[in-house]
């Protein structure tokens, strides 16, 4: 209460100045869905300009949805969430534009339990001491196209990748040989498997902790196809040890797959891909107690890891195994690198599963993409030299917006 | 390689002083007197005779006897026992026999065996190697991974005949099911020994020796079942010693035994047989090991090619089985593709013709070049047959695989993995031998063959067997190991010279090394080479030059680090000192005329070839 | 807050946690089987937590209640979760369990694809262009007030994430050039692995602490800490754990895994 | 080195042909010394073991491979059918059964306790030789072959594709220099072998395989081409079991060779007769050269076996052919022997002899470049 007191307070003696007029809102043209565009006439007498925006009606109640602004501005693009994956969380939005004087204080800048409070007391007291506009209403609609920079960028770039890796997989099917780098961790995964069959042991699997639709979880459940394939052609066994149930029952798709593949469909004991649990460290207890009492030759670990990832390779160190990991995972890597005997890092994870097989087509998205980060190298140089001179062109390509 | 058990006596080699050496090959039976000379080891005379192995003689002594009678007709002493039951021993009489009587045998198609293991790059290797150190042909290797079905495994071991079989796998307390698959994979196939006759395969087994009980059970039998050591007991490390020497063994008992007259040769002998490339292997150890070098070797035949390497005491054997001159030409094409042999040969030539010359050698396959254009054509295909066979040998040389890597974590990034033995900038001896090589009209043509397909680097000493005495000399060594050394060096090798190379990135045009020294006859030489240059000078084998070598550019190394300068001492030979700044690897030009040019530059900077023209009579002027 | 009085249900479940903490360090000394009674009480007890949160959490409100309200469409993942479990039924109808996974990681591909594109690429990019003249203008080269802020930091920042872009470009040799920038590359992965290294270390250590700390009770109100009494549950259990490894260890515990390794 | 000199392939009209037939394993010999026989009669016969086929059965039911035997409900002998029931386990309560079954007729060669496998082998496939040519048999090894001799006309060629075929004899072209084509091959050439002349390009040899001709004899092809027709390159020249639709027999090389113009009118004079041809070629170890085998059925060739004689070495006046370039395939006579070797334009030493080609061109060739013409022998 003794906010709103202190705003009435500040306000109280200000003059108002004349509202803005026409106040429109319209669903842009290529629009996200979460956009709308407003405009208006300027008043003239206005020092500045809060734009407040309702999800409920025209009775509010009204956050501010922007500004301060100068109070020259006579349009703005409102975005009506910061969530881009986000459906807007209301159908239809209302606005009010507020004209302010000099003396009018900005929003509070509070954090916590309070600020919802003061925001509303803030807003009260705008409403009461100075001119606004009436509400007007808007509905976002996301339209099927997005003429904004970024996304014709990134579309553009999907296509041309898609076209680069169709040309490329054609060349490869030609007879023209594809380069791929060698990769000391990849080629160990094969001896580790020599290994582990030579030993008697088996091999372990562990393809990260996050959900199939992580994009690493995918690129693991990729390379473990070709790994079993493997393990299959030693006729050795693989454990897979999973953390999420969805990910298990892919996993022994593909390694029962793998086994097929490699003609061997009878050797195949779907026993050995085990749902160890989904709480991160009970499932690491599980997978070490694996590591322990089966005592794998080999362990392999590549997907998505968190803090499980130095328990893992440290109780695999232990137990003398052969230990490769990868991770795209920045934070885990350096102790993979620490207690493992190879590591993938990062981008290497993704190259796995075509340098593996040497399928034209994985290669050959792999040379795209190889593509893709010159082209993001030099946009880098050429768009900080621009942002360097003044200009935002580069830094808007890249941005994805309404 | 330790000797195998044999009836002979042992030799006291201070009593030697005149050994009688035989090579009995599949065609001819070579024989070589070596003799102390003043105090040194000199082979003297030698002498060759059809091997009589097949019919109509069956006695492989006959051939033995042929040819020692030929050295002792020439040497004016005789060696052969009147009754012609054997060689004469010296026996105080120091004007007849020879003090000991050794062989080597690769008749009848030599030691032919199948190896099987768990893991092909694993205990199959371990057992592969083994075989080949013992001098064996390795017909095929059977693993879990061979990419074969069962059945198919099954049906190639019926096809195939060994002499025997050596089966590893697993380390000890390793896997047992893959080994006792394996073991019933054999028992289900059924093999049969090559000459057949009424004893049973032998087959060696030396893997886990936990599951040895099984394998007995299993194979015992069915076969002659032999169990030694394993040849890789724990991943990191093998122990071939026991395997090879009960192959050893096994060819004197069973393998030598049923081939014809045999018997009698090896109650000749005053040492064990020896399988001709085992005997080869064995002098390249001792000459790596007594000199302290690092050496290559090839033999290049008519079917196959044999890679020997001693990198750092770790010998290695490979044979490119069908990487030859005559038999298997057309499969050097194949492999090696027409383009490779093409940008060899320094003049245009029409494809389609070049296939069936080629074609038209491998059914007529002892043929000789007649004309010069022919022997060109011929040496470039050596030159990919050489190449082809060094690639397969630097794959297979390399360290064991599967063994835990202690890695830290500079080693993260690290983009090189497990690399070959065969690092060409340590090597300081190539030694060629094969008709191709041994027997090319200019001694230069061998050493560039060699230069072109193995690029050696930095500085590298090349050398042709003369008359391929290196497997007496093998066998030799095994009773007498300085003698041995001492003819290899004297009488076996001729040395043609010094290649030398720098490695790294190079322009490929502008100066590229400079070269600094003063040859014997007083005269300085400081040259800078251009970039793409072969150069020559005279140097003799006795006459040893220290040379400043200095890169001309940056990334350049010829030892020292990048752009450091390096003075060393090298020698010569019948070719001399050839420096050689056509990069690492060797750069072609692509476009044909320009290539052709390029090539026909290099054989007039070393005198390769002669004009060529009519053929002469002998006495009208040659040599 | 008011001071509370615990159950004897609470005090017991304190004594459990440190006893099972101090099971878990015993580990440190071998895998025995106190450490493996933890281990597997921990695996039961987190899958019958995420059941019951499964069933609460997601489907419940997303099927059964929808089902319940008569929500026709949802018969469609009721259908799809029943085929993931036809392979239990029968061998021949395996199959049927691919349809649902092929279904999850399609749409996830399709979702991501622009997704991660948009988190992962656009956005990343689009803020690693610094506007150098500003950073000139306003810290200089190196401002230490800022976090070391500035054009150094601006021109670091776009060559050594370019170097590192090309550290990862697998379709070509590396010469001399390429291994220059990939060394670079390399240089400024391992240096941000070595802060991400030690950042994280330091929570690790945190983590340790509050075990400390939960074994000494020092986590607790001291009203709480003094009705568990958790230093002498610590020294209870401390012991009852080391006698219990000692016995286990004199039957002959263990002697097989060292004879293994 | 006296005797250095390639012994030539043998075109004789009137020869002793001696074939041994030998099973590829231990069987049972139908023929006793001294018994006349038909080309197509049987002389030997056996039975090859079948197809193995291991499959882990331990695996497919789901139970440790030490409890397999007591789930196997066939033992090890036992004759199966292709999917009957080998080994099933109870199950719970009838639920949850797993069976597995025979992935072929035959029987039960082991079943291991270790890796779980049983190992299936496919019944026998019964393999008969034929005697090949008409002649009388020689010699018997009792359990694995015979030796037919017959008297004969003999074509060896240098090179040849596919294995043993018989069939009637029939010209393609009509000169031994002429180019065979796709457009001379006609279809009443259908189970016939086909005489042609210098080279056959690959449309003729692929139309003949379309027209189902039995067999072809040319001069030359090119040596790409086996790649073209084979789909693979024959680098090592091992030949016999190519799966081409025909027997290909090069009589001279490869390239446009014509052929020796002795062999064209030896085998054109046999035209109408029928032929055993084999294009096995065996260049290593054991030489095998393709032939051609027309029976002379009227002549006896005894039952005593022929031993050939000793190959003559080449003497003045001797026919020649030259085997490498530049000379390669042209026919000439020896004019001198010289026992002193002589330097090549290669610079390197080699045994020579002058001959004097065809064509009155007079040159000085390596004796390893030539072969001899071996003329008619009277034989036995």
């Amino acid at each position: 209460m003794n906010l709103l007191i202190l705003f009435a307070a500040l306000l109280a003696p200000v003059l108002a100045a004349t509202p803005a007029t026409g106040l429109s809102v319209e669903t842009p043209a290529y629009s996200d869905g979460l956009t709308l565009s407003l405009s208006w006439t300027a008043p003239d007498d206005a020092h500045s300009l809060i734009l407040l925006r309702s999800d409920q009606g025209e009775a509010g109640p009204w956050h501010v949805a922007a500004g301060p602004w100068p109070g020259t501005k006579a349009e703005h693009q409102d975005k009506v969430t910061t969530d881009p994956t986000k459906t807007p969380p209301a159908a239809h939005y209302w606005y009010r534009l507020v004209s302010l004087d000099e003396d009018t204080a900005p929003p509070p800048e509070a954090d916590g339990d309070d600020a919802a409070a003061a925001e509303q007391a803030y807003v009260a007291a705008l409403l009461a001491g100075q001119p606004a506009t009436a509400a007007v209403q808007g509905t976002p609609v996301a339209s099927w196209l997005s003429a904004s920079p970024g996304y014709l960028l990134l579309l553009a770039l999907i296509v041309s990748v898609g076209g680069l890796m169709l040309w490329f997989t054609d060349r490869a099917r030609k007879g023209h040989e594809m380069f791929i780098r060698r990769m000391p961790g990849i080629d160990a995964i094969e001896e580790g498997i020599g290994r582990a069959t030579e030993m008697g042991k088996p091999v372990l699997y562990v393809p990260g902790i996050d959900e199939l639709q992580d994009i690493q979880t995918i690129a693991s459940m990729l390379i473990l196809g070709q790994i079993s394939r493997k393990v299959a052609e030693y006729q050795s066994d693989i454990v897979v040890s999973c953390c999420i149930p969805i990910v298990r029952e892919v996993a022994d798709e593909v390694v029962g797959s793998g086994y097929m593949l490699a003609g061997y469909p009878d050797a195949y004991n779907p026993k050995n891909v085990r749902f160890i649990s989904s709480e991160q460290f009970a499932f690491t207890a599980g997978t070490n107690g694996i590591i322990l009492r089966e005592k794998p030759a080999t362990h392999i670990f590549l997907g998505r890891f968190f803090a499980e990832s130095l328990i893992l390779a440290e109780t695999g160190y232990v137990n003398r195994s052969v230990q490769i990991a990868g991770t795209a995972e920045a934070t885990q890597l350096p102790f993979f690198v620490a207690a493992c005997d190879y590591t993938l890092i990062g981008e290497e994870l993704f190259a796995v599963s075509a340098y593996l097989s040497k399928d034209p087509r994985l290669v050959s998205s792999l040379k795209a993409s190889d593509y893709v980060k010159v082209f993001v190298v030099v946009m880098l140089v050429v768009g900080t030299i621009a942002a360097s001179f003044g200009s935002s062109f580069f830094i808007e390509l890249f941005t994805i917006s309404g | 390689m330790s000797a195998p058990s044999s009836s002979s006596p042992p030799v006291d080699k201070d009593k030697l002083e005149r050994v009688l050496a035989t090579d009995c090959g599949s065609t001819t039976t070579k024989a070589i007197l070596i003799e102390k000379v003043g105090g040194e080891w000199r082979q003297t005379w030698r002498g060759e005779a059809p091997t009589t192995v097949e019919a109509p003689f069956e006695d492989v002594t006959r051939g033995v006897l042929n040819g020692a009678q030929e050295v002792a007709e020439l040497s004016g002493r005789s060696l052969v026992r009147d009754d012609g039951a054997g060689i004469l021993r010296t026996n105080g009489d120091p004007t007849k026999g020879v003090s000991a009587y050794i062989s080597t045998s690769s008749a009848g198609g030599g030691l032919q065996l199948v190896v099987g293991g768990v893991v092909l790059s694993m205990t199959a290797e371990s057992a592969m190697r083994a075989a080949l150190g013992a001098g064996a042909i390795v017909m095929d290797t059977f693993a879990a991974n061979d990419r074969r079905k069962p059945f198919e495994q099954i049906e190639r071991i019926r096809q195939l005949r060994p002499d025997m079989i050596l089966l590893a796998g697993g380390i000890d307390g390793g896997t047992r099911k893959h080994v006792v698959a394996l073991a019933e994979m054999l028992k289900a196939a059924r093999p049969r020994t090559r000459l057949g006759g009424g004893f049973d395969l032998p087959i060696i087994y030396a893997g886990n020796q936990r599951v040895t009980d099984d394998i007995e059970r299993i194979l015992g039998e069915m076969c002659d079942l032999k169990v030694v050591p394993n040849v890789r007991p724990v991943m990191e490390s093998e122990n071939l010693g026991p395997a090879r020497d009960k192959i050893h063994d096994l060819f004197m008992e069973h393998v030598m035994a049923q081939a014809p007259g045999y018997d009698k040769l090896m109650r000749w002998v005053d040492a064990p047989i020896m399988p001709t490339p085992g005997a080869v292997g064995l002098i390249m150890q001792t000459i790596a090991r007594q000199r302290g070098i690092n050496v290559l070797g090839v033999d290049i035949g008519g079917a196959t090619t044999d890679v020997f390497s001693v990198f750092d005491g770790t010998f290695n054997r490979t044979v490119s089985a069908n990487l030859g001159m005559s038999y298997s030409v057309s499969n050097v094409l194949a492999e090696a593709g027409l383009s490779n042999i093409l940008r060899w040969v320094p003049f245009d030539i029409d494809e389609k013709g070049l296939r069936n010359r080629i074609g038209n050698k491998m059914i007529r396959p002892t043929t000789i070049p007649q004309t010069l254009e022919e022997l060109k054509i011929e040496q470039a295909i050596a030159r990919e047959a050489l190449r082809l066979a060094f690639i397969q040998h630097k794959e297979f040389a390399t360290d064991l695989k599967g063994v835990q890597q202690e890695r830290t974590i500079a080693d993260a990034f690290r983009q090189t993995g497990q690399d070959s033995l065969v690092k060409m900038q340590a090597l300081d001896l190539i030694v060629g031998s094969g008709g191709v090589l041994s027997h090319a009209p200019r001694r230069v043509q061998s050493m560039r063959m060699m230069m072109d397909a193995y690029e050696p680097e930095w500085i590298t000493e090349v050398a042709v067997d003369s008359i391929f005495m290196m497997p007496h000399l093998g066998v030799l060594s095994s009773i007498h190991e300085e003698a041995a050394t001492e003819v290899f060096e004297k009488d076996c090798l001729i040395f043609l010279g010094t290649a030398i190379a720098a490695t790294g990135e190079q322009k490929p045009t502008g100066p590229a090394l400079r070269v600094q020294f003063r040859l014997p006859d007083g005269t300085g030489v400081d040259e800078s080479i251009d970039s793409g240059r072969l150069r020559r000078w005279e140097l003799s084998r006795d006459d040893e030059i220290e040379i400043t070598l200095t890169p001309l550019q940056r990334r350049l190394d010829v030892g020292e680090g990048p752009g450091k300068a390096r003075t060393a001492k090298v020698r010569g030979g019948v070719v001399g000192l050839v420096v050689d700044t056509r990069g690492r690897p060797i750069h072609l030009p692509d476009a044909a005329a320009e290539r052709v040019r390029k090539l026909q530059e290099w054989v007039e900077a070393l005198g390769e070839y002669g004009a060529g023209g009519q053929s002469r009579w002998a006495g009208q002027g040659a040599d | 807050m008011e001071p509370s009085v615990l159950s004897s249900l609470d005090i017991a479940g304190a004594w459990v946690s440190i006893a099972l903490t101090l099971g878990i360090f015993s580990f440190l000394y071998a895998d025995n089987p106190v450490y493996k009674l933890a281990e597997h009480l921990f695996l039961g007890i987190s899958i019958g937590i995420s059941m019951t949160e499964m069933y609460y959490g997601v489907v419940r409100p997303n099927l059964i209640d929808k089902l319940a309200a008569g929500n026709v469409l949802s018969v469609v993942p009721l259908v799809m979760c029943a085929m993931l479990f036809a392979r239990l039924a029968s061998k021949k109808l395996g199959w049927l369990a691919r349809i649902p996974i092929a279904f999850i990681v399609a749409a996830y591909a399709g979702v991501k694809l622009t997704g991660e594109a948009n988190g992962n690429l656009m956005t990343q990019v689009a803020q690693s262009m610094p506007n150098l003249a500003e950073l000139w203008r306003d810290h200089g080269i190196w401002d230490w007030s800022a976090d070391g802020a500035g054009v150094f930091s601006g021109i670091f920042l776009v060559v050594g994430l370019s170097a590192c872009l090309l550290h990862f470009y697998f379709s070509a040799r590396q010469g001399p050039t390429m291994r220059g920038i990939s060394r670079f590359g390399v240089l400024v992965l391992m240096l941000s692995f070595g802060a991400s290294f030690g950042y994280t270390v330091m929570g690790r250590i945190s983590l340790a602490i509050g075990r400390a700390q939960e074994l000494l009770g020092l986590d607790k109100p001291a009203e709480e800490a003094a009705q568990i009494h958790p230093q002498l549950a610590s020294v209870v259990c401390g012991v009852l754990v080391i006698a219990f490894l000692v016995v286990w260890r004199l039957r002959g515990g263990g002697a097989e895994q060292e004879e293994a390794a | 080195m006296a005797a250095i000199f390639t012994p030539g392939l043998k075109v004789t009209e009137h020869t002793i042909v001696l074939k041994d037939r030998r099973l590829p394993m231990e069987g049972e010999v139908a023929v006793s010394v001294g018994q006349a026989v038909r080309a197509d009669d049987v002389v030997a016969r056996t039975e090859l073991p079948g197809k193995v086929y291991p499959v882990n059965i331990a695996n497919q039911l789901g139970v440790d491979p030490g409890q397999l035997a007591q789930h196997m409900t066939k033992q090890v002998g036992d004759r199966v059918e292709e999917g009957e029931l080998v080994a099933a386990t109870p199950g719970f309560l009838g639920l949850f059964k797993s069976e597995a079954t025979a992935p072929v007729a035959g029987t039960i060669e082991s079943i291991s306790a270790i890796t779980g496998q049983v190992i299936f082998q496919a019944h026998p496939i019964p393999v008969e030789i034929d005697a090949y040519i008409t002649g009388k048999v020689v010699e018997v090894h009792a359990g694995e072959g015979c030796v037919v001799q017959a008297a004969g006309t003999l074509v060896q060629g240098i090179f040849g594709l596919g294995g043993e075929v018989k069939a009637e004899l029939m010209l393609s072209v009509d000169s031994a220099d002429a180019v065979v084509d796709a457009g001379d091959i006609r279809p009443e050439m259908a189970g016939r072998i086909v005489v042609g002349g210098s080279y056959a390009t690959v449309a003729a040899l692929k139309r003949a395989v379309e027209v189902g001709v039995a067999g072809m004899v040319v001069g030359g092809f090119d040596y790409d081409e086996i790649k073209e027709l084979l789909g693979y390159e024959v680098g090592v020249a091992i030949t016999g079991g190519e799966k081409l639709g025909l027997t290909l027999i090069v009589t001279e090389g490869f390239g446009r060779i014509p052929m020796a113009p002795a062999t064209f009118s030896l085998l054109k004079s046999k035209v109408g007769r029928r032929a055993s041809i084999n294009g096995a070629t065996q260049i290593r170890a054991g030489v095998i050269r393709p032939e051609v085998v027309v029976t002379d059925d009227d002549e006896d060739a005894g039952v005593e076996r022929w031993v050939p004689p000793e190959p003559k070495g080449l003497s003045i006046g001797d026919q020649v052919r030259g085997i490498r370039a530049p000379f390669f395939g042209k026919l000439g006579r020896v004019l001198a022997l010289p026992a002193e070797p002589a330097v090549l334009d290669t610079e390197s030493k080699a045994r020579i002899m002058e001959v004097e080609f065809e064509d009155g061109e007079v040159a000085i060739v390596p004796r390893a470049n030539v072969e001899a013409i071996e003329r008619e022998e009277a034989g036995a």
